[in-house]
């Protein structure tokens, strides 16, 4: 095998990217969708790591972003939970079909 | 083989396998415990890419915290052992296409790309350099998106206070 | 020359007094409207015969030449270079002898109707009606320009259309309005379009350019215009055959012609003005005034004409023998007798003695007004006192009505041709230049002229004779007003005849020398007696004509079906067979393509309204896919370069 | 001149009328900004002869200029040249009548009003502007206050026939808007303009005119209705509000005939001459269809509608044919069915207010009873026959006539075509007249009738005294026309 | 120091105003009448503040950038916001939270101030974030109803889904060019497959904050169960603010890709037309009518910035401004029934012209300014828009997108015609306008009047 590098991550990163959407698109409870979604960030965070690593370590953007995503993430997912639960108590459950209410 | 390429593919074998374990299983509280090691396993491969400020928070926010609040979110809503409804093939089977469909075209292109070289000084990800441009409000420095996402903080914590904090019963 | 710009007021006189009584006429001068447009008439026609004295006798000839003058004329219009509706009045013997006519017939009219009129709720706009067709049909006698014509063609037809629907409460009075209307208005279309073809040949619209242009021998622009053909004819052949048809329309030629007995529904003196005297004409008039434009243009045209009239005037003759409204009888016997002039000029040369025919159409146009309107206004006596139509309502009436039964049996000695009456010498000069002409005409004509003698025979005995009278001895024959019209007109049945009529009107203008041909006339003549006798013969007993089941007499008596054909046409062919479908098309076709492309849209609506399914994850997929799709696309749109 | 006078008086009734209060006061406040701006009308008519008399040769006078959005070098830009100053003239006129015949409007007074006036004030700005942004402008603002007077105070099916008329006008005008937008964008950055002289002097190259002419032609002929666009107009004229048919059918259709002549056929004279085979095809085919579509017509109002889209497509072969002859013609055959057809929809207004009934067969008699509104009627219907003395005769004859000076065989069968036309036309003005005007009584109750009231009659001797002006004299209005179709002969080089 | 204040003078102010409301808070509170009615003058302080001394000029690096443009772009934020302040005291009335309202409504109107002056992806992201994270919660301000339940999840799901998409095409645009600053990156970027690639990515979150076909299908669901304060902010507030923000990128950050974003924002402007309309025609929810309503106003937009330069930068503003009055007194009026009589349902407008005749022509002068009708703004926002997308655009785009119209009117039509031409279902009594309600009405209205015939606000505009 090859010695890894700035594609592996990269490769590994999209996997991961792509899992998380995955999960999204077919998980039916709200929460393990949030799980999902903090596993695209993550992948995100990883190429960001990855290109000032590798490409472009004369400046700290990369690692900016990351950290920035990080907590942004951390604040999303704690909305995104208190919604939830205020979700899963008027609807008394936190199925992704209990919302289906508007639509056409 | 050296050390480091094998430690590198054990961390994407964890962080991907576990990831995709938490995407699939049938028990909510495994998933989120899959989703734990994938976070940390993350958190491993910025260990290994010497980035280990970032390596730290990865550790301290995510596996920390939102993965915490995200088990107890859990234990709120449901119960832990019971396994999840199933989902309709067809659902899964058009996520899986698209989100194939999607990877592929992203590998695709980045296998296409060739990334220039750098060549100059790097500057290293340590706290210290962190801290300081963190801090600056000069060409580099990031005073403010550091003062906008305090905002942004304080923004989503009343948000949070107002909907989790529900006081009213439902009236329907 | 004296100033002539007083002849304006001839026309418009009447003009003035439509005005007045049609804004006023129903209110303040519902009673004295009939004098007042009497009055305006009287200055009319006074103004009228001065002139004709002035142009006949005075100044009106030149070098023995009656020459054209126009002594007014007015752009009413302007179209392009050289054309241009102009309104003017030009003099010639025939407008003058026209004036005198029309406002004369008119004067009678005027007169008459004071009394048969009497009486009636919309007196006042009778006369605002009669009066507006005066005006119109001066104003068209006197026209300088081929359009001003057609503006007054059109509006004479509108004051027909508004007299004959006076009674505007009888449908078949309504009807019958319409029908004149449409079908006159039908020919002007072809009028019109013949009147573009000429002005578009000879670049004029003016009469008098016109026949300096078409109606001069060897000119270049009758070279031109006979170059240009369309469908193997001359292209201003078209176009004077289409004026023809205009001129075939209102003088009731066949097959236009069906309008004229429907109209008898107007009440009786407007037919005598209109539909005998002078409207009726107006086709003869037209083809009178383009004559020397026929002649050097389209000779094939004038010789078609030739045809119509005389197969016209025999046609109507032949119906004539079997209808039993007096009124639709002397209407035939109107058409018969336009036919006559019809031929009379188709027949004619231009010039010499080549133009009798003309100078005869002419004459005989004149008599005809008079004696035709006097049995029209007999008639009216009549219907007055029998109040009906049919002649099986009359018999015997030469007790109760001595003037008119006189004043009848003078018109019909007259339009016999019986010497010495008007008809005689006006027929005869036809029939003589028929003769010189074309034989076939001539015989067709002189087999009419007996059939004439015949019909008009027949109604006379079956008016005034054989059957007692019973129902209606009481009344009187009614006030003088009534009669002093008859008594003139019968006056001037005797005595026109005797007019030197060629002396004064010819086609250019030069005297024609129209010496009566005695042993000419014996045959005329004498079948016009055989015709009178062969009329008290059979009509003596009462409720005769008892062949009437007889196939020729029952044809005869439908009019040959012309109406059903024109019934079939415009009901089947034009109402069904275009109306139907256009309106069915627009409905269905036009407006449902409208239609359809608001429910296609609502329809397409419906069915992509899945696209918003409510799921979360369904749109975020659908987002991925977009994202896919939009990227290969710039990939395979942008990449390359 | 200010032509702004003529913005002005339109704009204050508008806000006199919102200011206002009480349904008689409102419709007196109307008819005295309706008959001022008459007066205005009248005046300008008078100073424009004068001007064109003392030697003027300028096409387009009174010329007012205003930026309005320098960005897009898009200015106010007013003049007037005959042509406008006849179309002004018109609206006016009917425009007063309207708000005279209106006067019986009790539900909403103020908004009628004020939208039947806003309606004049889109139609003057239209014929004043000389800027094709400043035309389009008002071109739209004269469609949706025509939705809402049919959709509020019409009859009938009116919200169908409202929403098609208000969609089948915007679309005309989103045609008319792609065209003149690239018309805008075929000039250099900073030459760019939407003036009508302007864009006069500086043709389109041929080909862009092929692609936008049809585009303009097309958008402004669906508000002239022609076929087959036309199908608004019948729907639309029946259900609309008296004064709303008199306005649609007597200024609304004018504008789409201004706007073909003076948009479409004089900026893009090459195209114009290519495609005036089709339209004249198209505009003979709308004159006889609509011709026989109204003969199996029943409700009075479909007989005026649909006769109006036979009517109209006299204006539209006028210009098809592009002789000056038949310029004139169709400007005249403009004011002509302007007046008459509003004069129509005015009498079948009076007669339904009265019959509660606009079908033909169930009217009969009504000269006996209402003799003044019948003897309207009857002129309109005489004035629609083309009856010489009236003004429809001048204007078909001269269409007509021009249409003969074109010598190919196609011009001819559609100058031929028309002149058919009049024959269908007597048939079924006849057919109308005939059994509602005349005829037997058919309904005792008819005889109750009060004939015209004070307004009604004064809106009908308007109307017929401008028809009749024009049917007696006009060579008035020819001298009014003739410098501004010779001008537009001579930029498209035509006859 | 002075500079700062002044290029930052409206953040600043917003700032100020959240904490001097979570200040009060903290302290005894005050009842919601006198709280409204507090911000409300803030607000109109901070409007004034945001219209004058606006400069161009740059701080912390370049990572704020301002320029007269700009100041003029955040007047008209700010000026919504303070008509949707005005416009809905009924609900904030009766509203538990009301500070808390406030106070997220103004973080996210913060965030869009930072989101137009942002200078750098970094920024750009934050600001984003602080502009949806708040609204996704005020979604679910209507504690007691499921559907705000509904529309908080699913916001919330798709903009964090959005937001990862929106990462992951910056990463590689980073990857690809190593600079996260505007105006590096206005040299650094160009046309190669992977760029191509991370610029969809970072452009579908745009497009799906501007609800851009086919990213658009949260907006409906999100509209109809939101608060319909959070609606009218939605619609027009964060429609501006990234309408505002989507010109810079393209034209300053992205513009050596321009010939690939030209052809994607004219088809995506035909296609975002036309599925609006077309669901549009079938809506019966008062807002979720006006959400597809909205949904094909931006494929105008998207028009009128294909056109690219400085008309297509004028006319989108100029647009946002007249859509702002337009669909705020649209949702104005939406608010009052919404709020006074229970009605979300077109039908329930039904004979409203009769019952209460002055937002019947409110909704009226809206429904028409909206559909381009003159003399309203709407129509020249809309002229403007297809004019300058005219300018380099295809006849067939120009066509098309003028042919929306027509059938955009259609769907207007349809509302007035209930309104006008239908009976009122009851004898549905005169409903009682707020008079902050009629002010902000009125101030809509005559912004919808006056905007366009008077020129010189588009001029003003385009002079900046």
């Amino acid at each position: 095998m090859m010695e890894p590098g700035l594609y592996h991550i990269l490769f590994l990163s999209t996997a991961l990217f792509f899992t998380g959407v995955y999960g999204f698109f077919s998980r039916r409870n709200l929460i393990t969708i949030l799980m999902s979604i903090e596993l695209m960030l993550n992948s995100v965070c990883l190429n960001f790591i990855a290109f000032n690593k590798y490409v472009w370590p004369g400046k700290l953007d990369g690692v900016f972003m990351t950290l920035f995503i990080i907590a942004i993430a951390a604040a999303e997912a704690a909305l995104a939970i208190a919604i939830i639960i205020n979700l899963y108590r008027s609807h008394q459950t936190i199925d992704v079909s209990s919302g289906e209410e508007m639509k056409y | 083989m050296s050390g480091s390429t094998i430690i590198f593919y054990l961390l994407a074998l964890i962080t991907l396998g576990s990831a995709m374990l938490a995407v699939s299983s049938r028990q909510i509280f495994r998933s989120a415990i899959f989703l734990l090691f994938s976070l940390i396993g993350i958190a491993g491969l910025y260990f290994w890419l010497q980035y280990e400020f970032i390596a730290a928070v990865q550790i301290v926010v995510y596996a920390g915290g939102i993965t915490v609040l995200i088990i107890f979110s859990i234990f709120l809503t449901a119960k832990s052992g019971e396994s999840l409804p199933k989902q309709k093939p067809a659902r899964l089977i058009f996520s899986a296409l698209s989100v194939f469909c999607g990877a592929a075209l992203v590998m695709l292109q980045i296998a296409g790309h060739s990334f220039p070289v750098f060549s100059g000084d790097a500057i290293l990800p340590t706290v210290g350099n962190i801290g300081k441009q963190m801090l600056s409000t000069e060409q580099g420095g990031y005073a403010l998106p550091f003062e906008v996402i305090s905002m942004l903080l304080l923004a989503a914590m009343i948000g949070c206070i107002v909907i989790a904090m529900r006081s009213k019963p439902l009236l329907k | 020359m004296p100033d002539l710009i007083y002849i304006l007021t001839i026309p418009l006189l009447p003009l003035v007094v439509f005005l007045l009584l049609g804004i006023a006429g129903r209110n303040s001068f519902n009673k004295t409207g009939g004098y007042i447009g009497t009055l305006s008439m009287l200055v009319s026609t006074v103004l009228s015969l001065q002139l004709a004295y002035g142009y006949f006798f005075h100044w009106g000839k030149v070098n023995g030449v009656y020459q054209h003058f126009i002594p007014y004329k007015l752009t009413w219009l302007d179209f392009s270079e050289g054309l241009s509706i102009d309104l003017g009045i030009l003099l010639d013997p025939i407008t003058v002898m026209m004036l005198v006519v029309v406002s004369f017939i008119s004067l009678m009219v005027h007169v008459y109707s004071l009394a048969y009129m009497k009486g009636e709720e919309r007196f006042g706009v009778y006369y605002a009606f009669l009066s507006l067709f005066t005006f119109s049909m001066l104003g068209l006698v006197l026209s300088s320009n081929i359009f001003q014509i057609y503006m007054f063609w059109e509006l004479v037809g509108v004051s027909s259309f508004l007299l004959i629907g006076f009674y505007y409460q009888k449908s078949s009075a309504v009807a019958a309005a319409k029908k004149a209307f449409i079908v006159t208005r039908f020919a002007d279309l072809g009028m019109l379009i013949g009147i573009l073809i000429i002005a578009f040949q000879a670049k004029t619209l003016d009469f008098t350019l016109l026949i300096e242009r078409l109606g001069t021998p060897g000119s270049e622009w009758i070279q031109q215009a006979v170059q240009a053909g369309f469908l193997g004819w001359p292209v201003i052949s078209w176009g004077l055959l289409l004026v023809f048809v205009g001129g075939a329309g209102k003088s009731a030629m066949f097959p236009l012609h069906i309008w004229l007995p429907d109209a008898m529904e107007g009440p009786t003196p407007v037919s005598a003005l209109i539909h005998a005297a002078t409207m009726v004409v107006a086709g003869v008039f037209l083809v009178a005034r383009l004559f020397p434009v026929y002649t050097f243009s389209a000779p094939g045209v004038l010789e078609f004409i030739a045809y119509v009239g005389v197969f016209s005037a025999l046609f109507a003759a032949i119906i004539a023998c079997t209808q039993t409204d007096i009124k639709r009888v002397l209407a035939y016997s109107t058409m018969s007798q336009i036919g006559f002039m019809m031929f009379a000029l188709g027949v004619s040369g231009y010039g010499g003695e080549e133009g009798l025919g003309f100078t005869a159409s002419q004459f005989h146009l004149f008599t005809h007004a008079i004696f035709k309107a006097l049995l029209f206004l007999c008639a009216g006596v009549v219907i007055h006192h029998v109040h009906s139509n049919e002649l099986d309502a009359m018999g015997g009436l030469r007790k109760d009505l001595p003037v008119t039964h006189i004043c009848f049996l003078l018109a019909c000695l007259a339009i016999s041709g019986i010497p010495p009456f008007a008809g005689f010498f006006s027929k005869e000069e036809i029939l003589l230049a028929a003769y010189e002409k074309n034989k076939i005409v001539f015989a067709l004509a002189l087999f009419t002229s007996a059939l004439t003698a015949f019909y008009m025979f027949r109604l006379y005995f079956k008016i005034f004779w054989f059957k007692a009278f019973s129902h209606h001895g009481h009344h009187k024959e009614g006030s003088p007003v009534l009669l002093i019209p008859l008594c003139i007109l019968a006056v001037g049945s005797i005595s026109t005849g005797f007019i030197p009529f060629g002396n004064f009107v010819s086609g250019d203008g030069k005297p024609v020398h129209t010496s009566l041909q005695i042993n000419f006339s014996i045959a005329p003549v004498l079948l016009g007696l055989v015709g009178i006798l062969a009329a008290a013969f059979i009509y003596k007993r009462e409720r005769s004509g008892g062949n009437s089941t007889s196939v020729i007499y029952m044809i005869t008596k439908r009019k040959f079906y012309i109406d059903e054909v024109y019934l079939f046409i415009t009901k089947k062919i034009i109402f069904n067979g275009i109306g139907k479908p256009a309106a069915w098309f627009d409905k269905n076709v036009v407006d449902g393509l409208v239609n359809f492309s608001g429910t296609i849209t609502e329809k397409i609506a419906r069915s992509i309204k899945k696209l918003q399914s409510g799921k979360v994850q369904q749109y975020t997929m659908l987002y991925l896919a977009g994202i896919i799709v939009i990227t290969l696309a710039m990939l395979y749109f942008f990449n390359r370069i | 001149m200010n032509l702004w006078l003529l913005m002005f008086i339109p704009l204050i009734t508008g806000i006199a009328i919102l200011a206002a209060s009480g349904s008689k006061t409102i419709k007196w406040i109307s008819f005295a900004g309706a008959s001022v701006q008459l007066l205005t009308a009248v005046v300008l008519a008078w100073l424009f002869w004068g001007l064109k008399s003392s030697g003027i040769t300028d096409d387009f006078v009174f010329q007012s200029d205003l930026q309005w959005f320098p960005a897009w070098n898009i200015g106010l830009h007013f003049g007037v040249d005959g042509i406008s100053v006849a179309m002004i003239l018109l609206t006016a006129v009917v425009v007063l009548a309207a708000v005279l015949l209106s006067w019986n409007i009790e539900s909403m007074t103020k908004e009628f009003f004020f939208l039947l006036i806003l309606l004049s004030a889109g139609a003057y700005g239209f014929f004043l502007s000389l800027d094709l942004f400043t035309l389009f402008f008002f071109l739209e603002v004269a469609v949706i206050p025509k939705y809402l007077l049919i959709g509020i105070w019409g009859s009938g099916n009116k919200t169908y026939s409202a929403n098609k008329l208000a969609l089948m006008l915007m679309g005309g005008s989103a045609l008319i808007l792609v065209g003149i937008l690239t018309m805008y964008f075929q000039f250099p950055p900073g030459n760019r303009s939407f003036d009508l002289i302007y864009l006069s002097e500086h043709p389109l190259l041929p080909d862009v005119q092929m692609i936008l002419f049809p585009l303009i032609f097309v958008g402004f002929g669906i508000f002239t209705a022609i076929f087959p666009f036309h199908t608004w107009v019948p729907d639309g004229h029946s259900s609309a509000p008296t004064a709303g048919s008199m306005f649609l059918a007597g200024i609304s259709m004018k504008l789409g005939g201004y706007g073909c002549l003076r948009v479409a056929t004089f900026l893009m004279p090459e195209a114009a001459q290519q495609y005036s085979t089709a339209i004249v095809v198209l505009a003979a085919i709308a004159i006889l269809y609509g011709a026989f579509a109204t003969m199996m017509q029943t409700d009075l109002k479909y007989i005026n509608a649909y006769s109006s889209v036979s009517h109209c497509g006299f204006v539209l072969l006028g210009i098809g044919l592009m002789t000056k002859t038949a310029i004139t013609g169709a400007v005249f055959q403009m004011v002509s069915h302007g007046l008459m057809t509003a004069l129509f929809f005015g009498v079948i207004g009076m007669v339904y207010e009265r019959t509660h009934t606009r079908r033909v067969a169930e009217m009969g008699g009504l000269m006996k009873s209402i003799p003044f509104i019948s003897a309207i009627m009857f002129i309109a219907g005489l004035c629609s026959l083309g009856l010489p003395g009236l003004s429809g005769f001048p204007a078909e004859m001269t269409v007509f006539m021009g249409g003969w000076q074109r010598t190919e065989t196609i011009y001819r069968a559609a100058t031929i075509a028309g002149c058919l036309s009049i024959v269908v036309t007597a048939v079924y003005i006849l057919r109308a007249i005939g059994s509602t005007v005349m005829g037997p009584l058919r309904n005792e109750e008819y005889l109750k009738f009060g004939d015209a009231a004070w307004n009604e009659k004064l809106a009908a001797l308007i109307l017929v005294g401008g028809i009749v002006l024009m049917g007696i004299a006009p060579m008035l209005l020819y001298k009014l026309v003739e410098p501004a179709t010779e001008n537009i002969i001579t930029n498209i080089g035509g006859k | 120091m002075l500079d700062f204040f002044i290029y930052m003078k409206s953040e600043l102010m917003v700032t100020l105003i959240i904490f001097v409301l979570l200040i009060i808070k903290l302290g005894k509170g005050l009842s919601n009448e006198k709280l409204l009615s507090l911000t409300q003058v803030l607000l109109l302080i901070n409007v004034i503040i945001a219209a004058l001394w606006n400069n161009e000029g740059s701080l912390f690096g370049d990572m704020f950038v301002t320029n007269k443009l700009i100041g003029i772009q955040k007047t008209i934020l700010s000026l919504g916001v303070y008509l949707v302040s005005l416009s809905f005291p009924g609900w904030c009335r009766k509203s538990e939270h009301l500070t808390e309202f406030m106070v997220l409504l103004l973080s996210s109107l913060l965030g869009m101030y930072f989101l137009i002056s942002s200078g750098n992806i970094l920024m750009l992201f934050l600001a984003i974030e602080l502009s949806t994270l708040p609204v996704a919660a005020l979604a679910n301000f209507d504690l007691d109803k499921k559907k705000s339940a509904e529309a908080a999840m699913k916001m919330i799901l798709s903009s964090a889904f959005s937001t990862a998409m929106f990462l992951f095409g910056t990463s590689f645009l980073y990857g690809a060019t190593g600079t996260i600053a505007f105006s590096a990156l206005s040299v650094s970027t160009s046309m190669n497959g992977l760029q191509l690639m991370a610029f969809v990515f970072l452009f579908s979150s745009f497009a799906f904050k501007l609800s851009v076909v086919p990213f658009h299908l949260w907006t409906a669901d999100v509209y109809e169960g939101s608060p319909i304060p959070v609606t009218a902010f939605l619609s027009v507030i964060s429609k501006a603010a990234f309408s505002f923000i989507l010109v810079t990128i393209l034209y300053k950050v992205l513009l050596p890709l321009e010939t690939a974003w030209y052809w994607l924002i004219i088809t995506l402007s035909v296609t975002t037309m036309l599925i609006g309309n077309l669901f549009a025609l079938r809506q019966a929810n008062i807002r979720r009518f006006l959400a597809f309503s909205s949904i094909a106003q931006v494929g105008f937009i998207l028009a009128g910035i294909s056109g690219g330069g400085l008309t297509g930068q004028t006319s989108v503003t100029y647009f946002i401004l007249v859509y702002l009055f337009s669909n705020l007194a649209a949702f104005g009026v939406a608010g009052v029934l919404n709020d006074q009589a229970g009605i979300d349902d077109i039908e329930g407008l039904k004979g409203l012209r009769q019952s209460n005749p002055f937002l019947a022509w409110m909704m009226a002068l809206a429904l028409f300014s909206l559909a381009g009708i003159p003399p309203t703004a709407g129509f020249f926002g809309k002229i403007f828009l297809l004019a300058s997308g005219a300018s380099k655009g295809p006849i067939w785009f120009i066509l098309i997108a003028a042919l929306n119209m027509v059938v955009s009117l259609y769907y207007y039509l349809k509302i007035i015609r209930v309104m006008f031409m239908e009976k009122p279902l009851l004898e549905s009594a005169a409903i009682a306008t707020d008079r902050q309600v009629k002010f902000s009405l009125i101030i809509c209205a005559a912004g919808i009047l006056f905007a366009g015939v008077f020129s010189w606000v588009y001029e003003f505009i385009y002079r900046q």
